[in-house]
């Protein structure tokens, strides 16, 4: 992934290719606002999260004013309007979740990485971040990282999970 | 029988008049002799400040609304750290009644009264008093109060950062 | 027409009224937040509990949400409704912190009246609270996030009734803040409306921060001075102050709201330079002097040179009675009839329209109802923003709008926008007649087109036209094209009394005729009421009015003309005194006096403290309603009866007597009157290489009034002449370059501004006040030369 | 030797000036009795601050009224707002005329008796002149034009027209037994008994009818204050409400010494020379007058009528028959 510009040196959020569908897209639409949602997630995909200019950016691109962006970013836990670590990890903290153990999964998870709820891992690997339901009860406990969802967790699932994520990366 | 008992009853009338007549007065002559006024007596009003110094007057109009005889008045204007302040405050004396409705309505407990009830005087205008005659270097009552450390306003401390207040939120912070 | 019991007590009510208002008609309080009548309901806050007991409907409900049929039953004393409202209000409480004493919004709080009235009296909640960070939302609006309960109005007004897109919500759950996405100023020429919307203290009135409670305020219903749209508004006064205007409601112009010029223009009554005393030669004097001087003066010239020699300007800023009080005095010392407005264009527009509008008036809320609108020269944000406001109505009830302009017109909603050359627009108003534009380029015929099909089809169309652009010529076209197409007319004029002065001048002289006059030497003594001639009038009027024996004005504010007076009598601010205005679409509007006029305390010299001994006398008390020094001349008694007899014997005044402030006004009888002799404009030769310059009305700083806010001064656009991009490229100006505009008279410095959605070849600038610009007649044509640079100027 | 009329008139003179003096400054200490007497009966010292005792008090009073402000409605009647104090003065004034405060003095060889003018219908001339009173009153309450005024005002008619009454039929026994209307002469038949021990019910009759006459409490409803401001005197200030005030308190005195000269036998006494005896029967009523101020508290206006013409009118006749009586058997 290329998130500097080669000629400026500076972050890119978006390729100009992307962002040129986009404009098409919007063009095409009666209602630009229907592509917020997939241009905020293009730029997050890209940049890691969405910072002030990646709203101004998207504003610009379908022709809306930014708070109209915001709006809908902050709404969204998912969209991140801060800086995260390269993964994320929502941990279900749901009456589901937390009758099985959650409280414990969400210690170990603590201990393991070293930081609380909303901190990143110094390596910058790690974001823990609690959510309110993943929709996962039947599995719970649960946990979502990225797009795949972890259900019945224990200590070794953990440890396994974050191993391999943390092996994926390196 | 009832004119006999009207005649007593007008006879007995006349007669405590005129005993009466010849008791000692319980007049006080007041400029010579001088009353010692009952600890919860409460009459001239002054300003007080909060523990930290500052004036506890934040000039919100309630004690000149509460006021009966519309004898308070001021104009509200903003210091620059955000803190509301009276810029004149004025009571009249000559109309006040010492009812006690402006400390009662007083939501930052500014506006107290003292035992001082000798505020005569020969010109009126001299009874038209300022915030400077106003405003003592003292709490009064309730010592420990200081409005701004509860309204939220973010005078004293900063915005969030009063005992009874959780810390500016964000939205666009990552945390639920 | 269902009806239904609400605490046994019945009431009838139109379909689709909701159970809330049936209580609300039978004078039932309940809380609500989120219901407002403009805003409608949406059931969001909760607070509206009722039982419904028997009908249709049953249990516990929130009456907004439940439409009013036959037959409910409905119990809002319930002890469950009773129970469940308590206990919203004390959630809603829970995070609102104890600042009353030092939030504007105590004693006129929604929030604290709910809050008593939801039966939450003693706050239980002793943990943290929640609190935020404010933004800085520019001159007009202070936020205090904390103190927000959510309800959400904020945005449905600013998003949803007034079309701005730069304020919203942000975040989720118990994390909402409303908001901009940076700090910064609030963009809608309506954001004033957060703070009569909100129910609480969160947004606030910053130009009236901590200045008055709202229980000292001395407030009265009136109307409006800014435009002819004659919006209901309430302004408030303390300590001779004028300190906030605030909006009143009047469902069939205004509705709820009001634009920011109407609530924070009011600065120009307590204008530093206003003089507030009679003067003679640049003398102050007493009022029994000057009259005295006055009839002196005025005599002298009557006996030397007849009465004909004595000519009147009102002005459509005058009241009603003024105008009326004006012809009675022409006529009964035979001076010339009086002029009521001295631009005339406007004048001949006004005349035209006032002559012809009968059947065709619509008011603004027949415009919000309308299904299709074509508009005509008309800006509605820059020269009458409300009619935005109602446009903007129409179009989310699924109104088709029209607009043809030479500027760039910006509307708060969607809009198909075909940009003309002001020359075009006769020809386009009667082409939709014909329904023939042979005189346009293929691709307009085919917009043309389908725009007078579309009004063909309507079943409510209303052609909404500026008066300015028109003209006398286009708005008699507009008229003939309003009757044979069968549609509403709406032409906005010069004035908030254009349309009084009107129907009071009819078929009479002009200023063009006064003019001549005076240069000829034929007047002597000349009578300005709340005109000014050097600005608003002809390019000749200077050279006029120095050939006069005698100048008097009457004015509340200082213009060129009020300087050069010989006699000044100083006159009230429209908030100062009570009168009638005439809007325009001949709604005959009474307004009341909010406060009497005088030297505000903050002025008197001592900081703002009043003075420390007592007098009988107001300083700077002296001005009086213009109408009342007509009265003192006249010897006519100082009421408004007489005056209002005298104008109801024609029959277009009929039952003006009965209106009061703050109603709804009503129409002027439509009765034959007549309009001025038509008259075609002659354009002026222009030399070679200019431009066509088009000097319009500007939102802000350029009604006379406002202009002189100094509230207003941020917004004040900068002087600049707008061109399209191809006219600059051609003459190679770049966008934000310094150019030099020469006029036959006048020799500017602008910015240039390019503009793409603007008709080429044009250019446009704001009549800004305060600048030579001024002095360019609004709506016509000045040909000049726009010229790269101008450093030497 | 002087000539006879001119010693007549320097005797006239000079009672004339002793008189008007008397009263004035009688009148005007009266005032201050009342107020220190009714202090001390309400445990209160009176005025006290104005001369040693608040002896200049009067003084003080008359400096104030002279000084405030002479105020006149703007709707009234101004002649007669003008007229109306003066004519409750003066009718008091005047009636002293004919009352004898002492027993004849030798002075210049010639026997003067101590009276202004010894009328043989002294009597009369009183009952006339307490009845022109009234129109002070009236013509001061009609005057103001101001509704509290004018019913203070009525109610003094009412009041005056019904106590007069029993107070003229009171007087009736008293002439039946002195066989005159000349006051020396009825002074002079009491020389060895007061007529109020011979016909104590006359006596009670009249005295309560002075009482009300004078319009003092109980009888003050003319000028209830708590009612109708200050009655008929409500829009007087300055001097002219003092000479309605004035008025009132030599009317008392008048009272006073009428009670005196016709039941209490005028100047008769042992030891004491007979003015002094006069005047301290006059004190003595005039301070029944005070005491009942400070003890009863004021009828109402249908008690006040009904107690006039039901109770003391028929006492009064029924006095009138049986003295009558009682007088014609003692002759035959």
């Amino acid at each position: 992934m290329e998130t500097v510009n080669q000629t400026t040196g500076k972050d890119v959020l978006l390729p100009d290719d992307t962002i040129e569908a986009f404009r098409a897209k919007a063009a095409d639409t009666p209602h630009p606002r229907e592509l917020i949602v997939d241009l905020l997630r293009a730029i997050q995909d890209h940049h890691g999260w969405v910072p002030d200019a990646g709203i101004e950016l998207a504003a610009q691109t379908l022709g809306l004013s930014p708070l109209q962006l915001e709006e809908i970013a902050t709404f969204y836990d998912k969209i991140y309007r801060q800086p995260v670590g390269r993964k994320v990890i929502h941990l279900c903290d749901s009456i589901c979740c937390w009758t099985t153990g959650g409280e414990q999964v969400a210690e170990l998870l603590r201990d393991k990485l070293g930081i609380g709820f909303g901190e990143t891992t110094p390596d910058g690997v790690f974001t823990l971040l609690p959510t309110c339901c993943l929709g996962a009860c039947g599995d719970a406990p649960a946990m979502m990282i990225g797009l795949t969802t972890y259900g019945r967790l224990t200590a070794e699932k953990i440890d396994t999970i974050l191993r391999e994520i943390r092996q994926q990366i390196d | 029988m009832n004119l006999i008992r009207g005649i007593k009853g007008t006879a007995q009338a006349y007669w405590i008049t005129l005993r009466t007549m010849f008791r000692k007065p319980v007049t006080i002559q007041y400029p010579e002799q001088k009353r010692q006024p009952f600890p919860r007596y409460r009459a001239r009003i002054v300003l007080t400040r909060d523990p930290d110094g500052g004036e506890r007057c934040v000039a919100c109009y309630l004690c000149s609304a509460a006021c009966p005889v519309d004898c308070i008045s001021m104009q509200a204007a903003e210091a620059k750290d955000g803190r509301r302040y009276a810029e004149w405050f004025r009571i009249n004396f000559t109309r006040c009644i010492f009812c006690g409705l402006c400390t009662e309505a007083c939501p930052t407990r500014a506006i107290q009264m003292t035992s001082d009830y000798e505020i005569c005087n020969r010109d009126p205008l001299d009874l038209v008093y300022e915030k400077t005659d106003l405003l003592i270097d003292d709490t009064g009552k309730d010592p420990d109060y200081n409005f701004y450390r509860h309204a939220g306003i973010g005078v004293v401390n900063p915005r969030g950062g009063n005992e009874d207040e959780k810390p500016p939120a964000d939205v666009r912070d990552l945390l639920p | 027409m269902p009806t239904l019991t609400i605490d046994n007590k019945s009431i009838t009510v139109p379909d689709g009224t909701n159970v809330l208002e049936a209580a609300q008609r039978l004078g039932i309080v309940i809380p609500h937040f989120c219901y407002h009548e403009a805003l409608g309901a949406v059931g969001a806050c909760r607070l509206c509990a009722m039982m419904f007991e028997e009908g249709p409907v049953k249990g516990l409900q929130m009456a907004c949400m439940v439409t009013a049929q036959d037959g409910m039953q409905i119990s809002t004393l319930h002890p469950e409704a009773q129970e469940l409202r308590s206990h919203v209000i004390e959630w809603m409480m829970l995070n609102h912190p104890h600042d009353c004493p030092v939030c504007d919004e105590g004693g006129e709080c929604q929030l604290q009246d709910m809050t008593i009235a939801g039966g939450h009296g003693r706050r239980r909640y002793a943990g943290k609270k929640r609190t935020w960070i404010n933004q800085d939302l520019g001159p007009f609006v202070v936020q205090e996030m904390n103190r927000c309960i959510q309800c959400y109005r904020c945005v449905r007004t600013y998003q949803d009734y007034c079309g701005g897109d730069d304020f919203g919500v942000m975040g989720s759950r118990n994390r909402l803040f409303f908001g901009r996405f940076q700090p910064g100023k609030l963009e809608s020429p309506f954001s004033g409306n957060l703070v009569d919307v909100c129910p609480t203290g969160v947004f606030t009135d910053k130009t009236f921060r901590f200045k008055t409670r709202y229980w000292d305020i001395e407030e009265a219903p009136a109307v409006c001075p800014h435009c002819s749209l004659g919006c209901t508004v309430i302004p408030g006064a303390r300590y001779r102050e004028l300190q906030r205007v605030r909006a009143g409601v009047n469902r069939q112009t205004n509705g709820f709201f009001i634009c920011d010029r109407s609530r924070f223009g009011y600065g120009y009554a307590n204008h530093r330079e206003r003089i507030r005393q009679p003067n003679c030669q640049g003398a102050a004097t007493s009022w029994r002097e000057a009259l005295e001087h006055l009839k002196e003066r005025l005599g002298k010239v009557v006996n030397e040179y007849g009465p004909l020699s004595v000519a009147i300007v009102g002005s459509p800023r005058s009241s009603l009675e003024c105008q009326a009080l004006l012809r009675e005095w022409t006529r009964e010392h035979g001076y010339r009839p009086p002029l009521f407005e001295i631009d005339n264009r406007r004048d001949r527009t006004a005349r035209i329209l006032a002559a012809g509008l009968g059947k065709q008036a619509r008011s603004m809320a027949e415009i919000a109802d309308s299904d299709c609108l074509v508009m005509l020269g008309s800006d509605p944000l820059n020269e009458a923003p409300l009619l935005a406001l109602a446009i903007r109505q129409a179009v989310r009830n699924g109104c088709h709008v029209t607009c043809l302009d030479p500027r760039a017109v910006k509307l708060p909603c969607a809009a198909s926008h075909l940009p003309v050359q002001p020359e075009q627009l006769l020809p386009a108003i009667n082409g939709l007649v014909a329904n023939r534009f042979e005189e346009f380029e293929r691709q307009d015929q085919l917009f043309l087109e389908g725009a007078a099909e579309r009004l063909g089809r309507a079943e409510r169309p209303v052609l909404v036209g500026g008066g300015d652009l028109l003209g006398p010529e286009g708005t008699e076209a507009l008229l003939k094209a309003a009757r044979s197409l069968n549609a509403g007319l709406f032409v906005t004029l010069g004035g908030p009394n254009s349309y009084g002065g009107a129907l009071l001048s009819e078929d009479g002289p002009d200023s063009e005729e006064m003019i001549e006059a005076a240069l000829e030497g034929e007047i002597k003594a000349l009578f300005c009421i709340e005109a000014d001639p050097l600005t608003e009038g002809p390019a000749r009027s200077a050279r006029a009015l120095g050939q006069l024996e005698l100048l008097v004005v009457c004015d509340h504010m200082v213009n060129r003309t009020a300087r050069s007076a010989d006699i000044f009598l100083p006159t009230t601010a429209p908030p100062e005194a009570a009168g009638t205005y005439i809007n325009n679409e001949g709604r005959m509007l009474p307004f009341g006096g909010a406060y009497a006029p005088g030297l505000p305390l903050r002025d008197i010299g001592e900081g703002g403290h009043p003075p420390r001994t007592f007098s009988n006398i107001t300083t700077g008390g002296e001005p009086r309603p213009a109408w009342a020094i007509l009265a003192t001349l006249l010897q006519r008694p100082l009421d408004f009866d007489s005056i209002h007899h005298g104008l109801e014997s024609d029959p277009h005044f009929a039952g003006l007597g009965l209106l009061s402030p703050g109603g709804e006004g009503r129409r002027v009888t439509d009765a034959g009157m007549l309009p001025p002799a038509a008259q075609p404009e002659f354009p002026h030769s222009a030399p070679e290489g200019s431009l066509p310059l088009l000097v319009v009305e500007a939102l802000f700083g350029t009604e006379p009034l406002s202009s002189l806010s100094p509230a207003l001064e941020p917004v004040i656009p900068e002087a600049a002449v707008q061109l399209h991009p191809t006219t600059a490229a051609r003459l190679g100006i770049s966008d934000g370059e310094t150019v030099s505009l020469r006029t036959e008279l006048e020799h500017l410095r602008l910015t240039a501004r390019t503009e793409a959605e603007m008709v080429p070849g044009l250019l446009v600038a704001y009549r800004l006040r305060g600048t030579p610009l001024e002095l360019l007649p609004v709506g016509k044509i000045t040909p000049c030369l726009l010229e790269k640079g101008g450093n030497d100027a | 030797m002087m000539p006879d009329w001119i010693i007549t008139a320097i005797l006239v003179a000079i009672k004339l000036g002793f008189v008007l003096a008397l009263l004035l400054t009688g009148a005007a200490y009266l005032v201050l009795a009342e107020r220190k007497l009714l202090g001390r009966m309400q445990l209160r010292y009176g005025p006290n601050r104005v001369g040693p005792f608040g002896l200049m008090q009067p003084l003080a009073d008359a400096v104030k009224l002279l000084m405030k402000e002479d105020f006149i409605p703007a709707q009234g009647d101004k002649v007669l707002f003008f007229i109306a104090p003066g004519i409750a003065a003066v009718t008091a004034l005047i009636t002293f005329a004919v009352i004898p405060f002492g027993p004849p003095l030798r002075l210049f060889g010639r026997e003067m008796p101590l009276v202004v003018c010894d009328l043989n219908i002294g009597l009369l001339y009183f009952l006339g002149l307490s009845s022109l009173a009234v129109y002070g009153i009236a013509l001061g309450g009609w005057a103001s034009n101001s509704k509290y005024a004018l019913l203070g005002s009525i109610r003094a008619l009412a009041q005056l027209i019904s106590y007069e009454l029993s107070m003229g039929l009171s007087i009736v026994p008293v002439v039946l037994m002195a066989r005159s209307f000349s006051l020396t002469e009825i002074v002079n038949a009491q020389t060895h008994i007061p007529f109020a021990l011979l016909n104590p019910p006359a006596f009670l009759v009249f005295l309560i009818s002075v009482l009300a006459e004078s319009k003092r409490t109980p009888f003050d409803i003319p000028e209830a204050e708590n009612e109708i401001v200050a009655g008929f005197h409500t829009e007087y200030s300055g001097m002219r409400f003092g000479m309605f005030f004035v008025g009132e308190y030599i009317n008392v005195i008048i009272l006073s010494s009428m009670v005196t000269v016709l039941f209490l036998g005028g100047w008769h006494g042992p030891l004491l020379p007979g003015i002094v005896w006069f005047f301290g029967k006059v004190m003595l009523i005039a301070f029944l007058f005070i005491w009942t101020r400070g003890t009863l508290p004021r009828f109402r206006y249908d008690q006040l009528m009904h107690f006039g013409w039901k109770v003391l009118v028929p006492i009064a006749l029924l006095n009138v028959v049986v003295t009558g009586a009682i007088l014609l058997l003692l002759q035959g």
